[in-house]
């Protein structure tokens, strides 16, 4: 695997692969999203008790799991880099921060907006709402400990140990905000159940989350680029690529 | 369809406001996300580009700088050599 | 064998340097050179079998050093201390005397307080030391940098954790905490402080380079705090109805066991970056 | 030890290959050094030309962008307590705390370092601070400091020392008598190697290797 893997370790292979991928990356997002959001938005039925409401269901959800997916995703670049002093996952988990943080606070807004004609209020201190602001600051963390260092490289290793000390933490968190909302939950609340989900609610379901998941792919591989012509300025094949640029 | 026309579509069964902000939320952000990451490889690209030309520069005074040194020293050994004949 | 030869040339050698040196320095130089030659083989030959002593040894060491800082520079004890104070006489202030109120927030008020109080003490745990360049000669020394930041952390808490705990119960009697929460709140500080010593110095040790690190390091260190306070609040809610505690104790011990464990490698680590 | 024959033939630190990347500026790249039980090294080069940060690097405080710092053929971080054990390194900062008298921070310098400290005293009016013990650091000069951790090469039996700038906020006598105790322990098979602005004077030229670092702009 490690052989497979090598060449692929260069900055420079790694910078012309995502350029590569990107087009056909961006194409089957716009694709799947596109699918996914028109039949969850007009075709998919509505929900028996919530209404049409429901609809943000297709847009909350793949935003919360994905929230949580791009951390963990991140904990583990982060762990590669800091084993294997791999340079490019360093980058890569720099390229993520935002986008995770991004996707957290889309969950909250349309936690938001579905909370209220459900609870009849904005901001309920429900756990799964709770523990997605605490990711959110966790997230905004990592990105401010980012942008404190001059030097990316540092900056980098610093973010990286937080981010493995983060997610660490999440699943107590997690875990005792849980606890925390069960013991101190009101008998109004009702929580977003799981809906037994019907199967044409499912369809449009799986597209959108995997037209999300593409986008993620697309964004994060665009800053992924960015990121290694910062860390790779004094590079030959960086001062080379530039020259090609600014002369067009 | 579940819609029978597009004020319908619009009202989303009187949750549209929600269902309208929570979609044109997600639809903000992400295209900010996407404009800013897609920006940003020019910005860096100007920025190396930038970083280059002072550096040209530099190297060029140094350069310079470095020749007229010798010339100095060239004259002195001259008017040296002069005084000594 | 060889070693008796090599010590006995090395007295020779530092002998004739000795003689050399004689102009410059006073008649004390040739008995400590000889002295520290003498020192360097039996240090040399002692490294091995006192290694499991020398990890207690330096534990003190830079355990007894920050605690003579700390005594030497007393406002850094009272400081935090006088911080928590205030703050739990504002709460008060700012919500209204009724009893029944302020006894029903107490738990809150207290964990909260406590939280910021450590959080503002943290910046003298590695600041000064990272400052004066001791943080590196730490960094640099033989020993395992865990065991170090460990002491330093101990000392830490000694210094600021340990205090707010004895002071506690006189401000729950400002807040008029429930008789029976006492107990639960001692308890819950006693188990909860060192894991808020513990976690911050993760924060410190990743932003003691920055210049401005102040504010970073509540954002970075707070979300880290969530579950200590929930737990310990609940525990002392729990109490205050007469109810079972130790399934809150348990836990916030296990977080404390936990982040002892975790917390020195990953406080060694970020002082490495901030050095860098 | 420090006078084991076998030592002198192979290196005892060396640098393989080290490149120095600083606020995206390269310091020096494909650097490798060989430094031998005996040497005295002098780095030289303008201000900011890297040479704290390869001293840095050397000592293991910082990490290069690429390649490795070796004791006796071992990175460095495979063997860090060991390397360490064997190391003294003297930076800009003093490590002196304000708050502890001169012979408090001698000895817990000393001890830290796994050195024996019952003599600090004597050590410590070597560096001309007799009198001083007692009075708190804060209360002493930024020289006073530094030569407060100077001290310490008296009593240290780590072969490896490195130094930046020693002589800074040094009379000149103390930089004679400092100088001194390098060519003793160089000759005593320990290395140093250093930075300083100005020349070393009664070292020969010859004994001392040279390390100029000049910063280029070009990236290959």
């Amino acid at each position: 695997m490690w052989k497979w893997l090598h060449p692929y370790a260069n900055p420079e292979v790694a910078y012309h692969f995502t350029n590569k991928v990107l087009p056909w990356l961006s194409a089957l997002a716009a694709i799947f999203l596109s699918i996914g959001l028109v039949w969850a938005l007009v075709f998919a039925p509505a929900d028996y008790q919530q209404g049409h409401s429901f609809r943000i269901f297709y847009v909350h959800v793949p935003a919360a799991s994905l929230s949580m997916g791009i951390y963990f995703a991140m904990a583990i670049a982060a762990f590669s880099s800091l084993v294997w002093q791999l340079k490019l996952a360093d980058a890569s988990a720099a390229a993520m921060a935002p986008v995770g943080a991004a996707f957290t606070a889309i969950a909250l807004i349309t936690g938001a907006a579905w909370g209220k004609p459900m609870w009849g209020t904005w901001w309920i201190w429900d756990a799964r709402l709770t523990s997605e602001l605490i990711l959110l600051f966790l997230y905004l963390g990592v990105i401010a400990l980012h942008n404190a260092f001059e030097d990316k490289n540092l900056a980098g290793k610093a973010a990286g140990i937080l981010t493995l000390v983060g997610v660490v933490n999440i699943p107590i968190i997690k875990y005792s905000v849980d606890w925390w909302n069960t013991l101190h939950q009101g008998s109004t609340v009702s929580k977003l159940g799981k809906p037994s989900m019907s199967l044409d609610m499912l369809w449009p379901f799986i597209f959108s989350f995997i037209g999300f998941s593409l986008l993620v792919g697309v964004i994060i591989c665009l800053r992924f680029r960015n990121e290694i012509l910062a860390r790779n300025s004094i590079r030959p094949w960086v001062r080379n690529l530039v020259q090609e640029h600014t002369t067009k | 369809m579940q819609f029978n026309s597009f004020s319908d579509f619009i009202d989303m069964g009187g949750y549209g406001f929600y269902v309208w902000l929570s979609f044109g939320a997600t639809a903000v952000i992400l295209t900010l996300l996407l404009i800013s990451s897609k920006a940003g490889h020019q910005q860096i690209i100007n920025q190396i580009a930038k970083r280059k030309q002072r550096e040209d520069k530099l190297r060029q005074a140094r350069a310079l700088r470095k020749q007229q040194n010798e010339q100095q020293s060239d004259q002195q050994n001259k008017a040296l050599n002069e005084v000594t004949e | 064998m060889t070693l008796k030869a090599q010590s006995a040339q090395e007295t020779e050698e530092v002998a004739a340097m000795n003689d050399s040196n004689k102009l410059v320095h006073s008649k004390l130089d040739n008995s400590t050179l000889e002295n520290s030659a003498l020192d360097t083989y039996s240090l040399e030959s002692k490294t091995q079998p006192t290694l499991q002593l020398s990890y207690r040894h330096a534990f003190m060491l830079v355990l007894k050093r920050d605690l003579l800082i700390a005594m030497r520079h007393k406002d850094d004890i009272i400081n935090p201390l006088l911080f928590f104070v205030i703050v739990i006489t504002l709460f008060p202030l700012g919500i209204g005397p009724e009893a029944q109120t302020l006894s029903r927030i107490a738990p809150g008020i207290i964990w909260v307080a406590a939280l910021l109080a450590t959080l503002l003490s943290l910046d003298r745990l590695f600041k000064s030391d990272h400052l004066d360049g001791s943080l590196e000669q730490m960094l640099l020394s033989p020993h395992p940098i865990f065991l170090l930041v460990l002491a330093k952390i101990f000392a830490h808490w000694l210094i600021t954790g340990l205090p707010l705990i004895l002071i506690a119960p006189l401000l729950a009697v400002l807040l008029h905490l429930d008789e029976n929460s006492y107990t639960a709140l001692i308890l819950t500080l006693l188990l909860g402080t060192p894991v808020l010593s513990l976690l911050g110095a993760v924060g410190v040790a990743l932003t003691v380079g920055i210049k401005k690190g102040g504010v970073l390091l509540s954002l970075l260190v707070l979300p880290l705090y969530i579950p200590v306070l929930i737990f310990a609040t609940s525990a002392i809610d729990t109490a205050a109805l007469g109810l079972p505690y130790s399934g809150q104790l348990a836990i916030i011990a296990a977080l404390f066991f936990g982040s002892l464990t975790l917390a020195p490698f990953a406080v060694g680590a970020a002082l490495k970056v901030s050095t860098n | 030890m420090n006078t084991l024959p076998t030592l002198t033939s192979t290196s005892l630190l060396s640098a393989v290959n080290l490149t120095c990347i600083r606020e995206e500026r390269l310091l020096f790249d494909e650097l490798s050094i060989d430094i031998h039980a005996g040497d005295i090294v002098q780095v030289e080069g303008p201000n900011g030309s890297g040479k704290t940060s390869l001293l840095r690097i050397l000592s293991g405080l910082s990490q290069p962008y690429d390649g490795q710092v070796q004791y006796k053929g071992q990175a460095i971080h495979r063997c860090r307590e060991d390397f360490h054990e064997n190391l003294l390194y003297f930076g800009h900062l003093a490590g002196v705390k304000g708050e502890l008298t001169a012979e408090e921070n001698l000895d817990f310098n000393l001890a830290l370092h796994g050195n024996n400290s019952q003599d600090s005293l004597v050590y410590l009016a070597k560096v001309n601070l007799s009198g001083f013990e007692d009075s708190l650091a804060s209360h002493l000069s930024a020289g006073q400091h530094r030569r407060i951790a100077l001290a310490r090469l008296y009593q240290s039996n780590a072969p490896i020392w490195i130094l930046d700038e020693p002589f800074t906020a040094i009379d000149k006598q103390g930089v004679a008598s400092l100088e001194k105790l390098f060519a003793l322990h160089a000759q005593r098979g320990g290395c140093v190697i250093l930075t300083t602005h100005q020349d070393l004077i009664t070292i020969k030229a010859k004994q001392i290797k040279k390390i100029t670092l000049d910063y280029s702009f070009d990236s290959a």
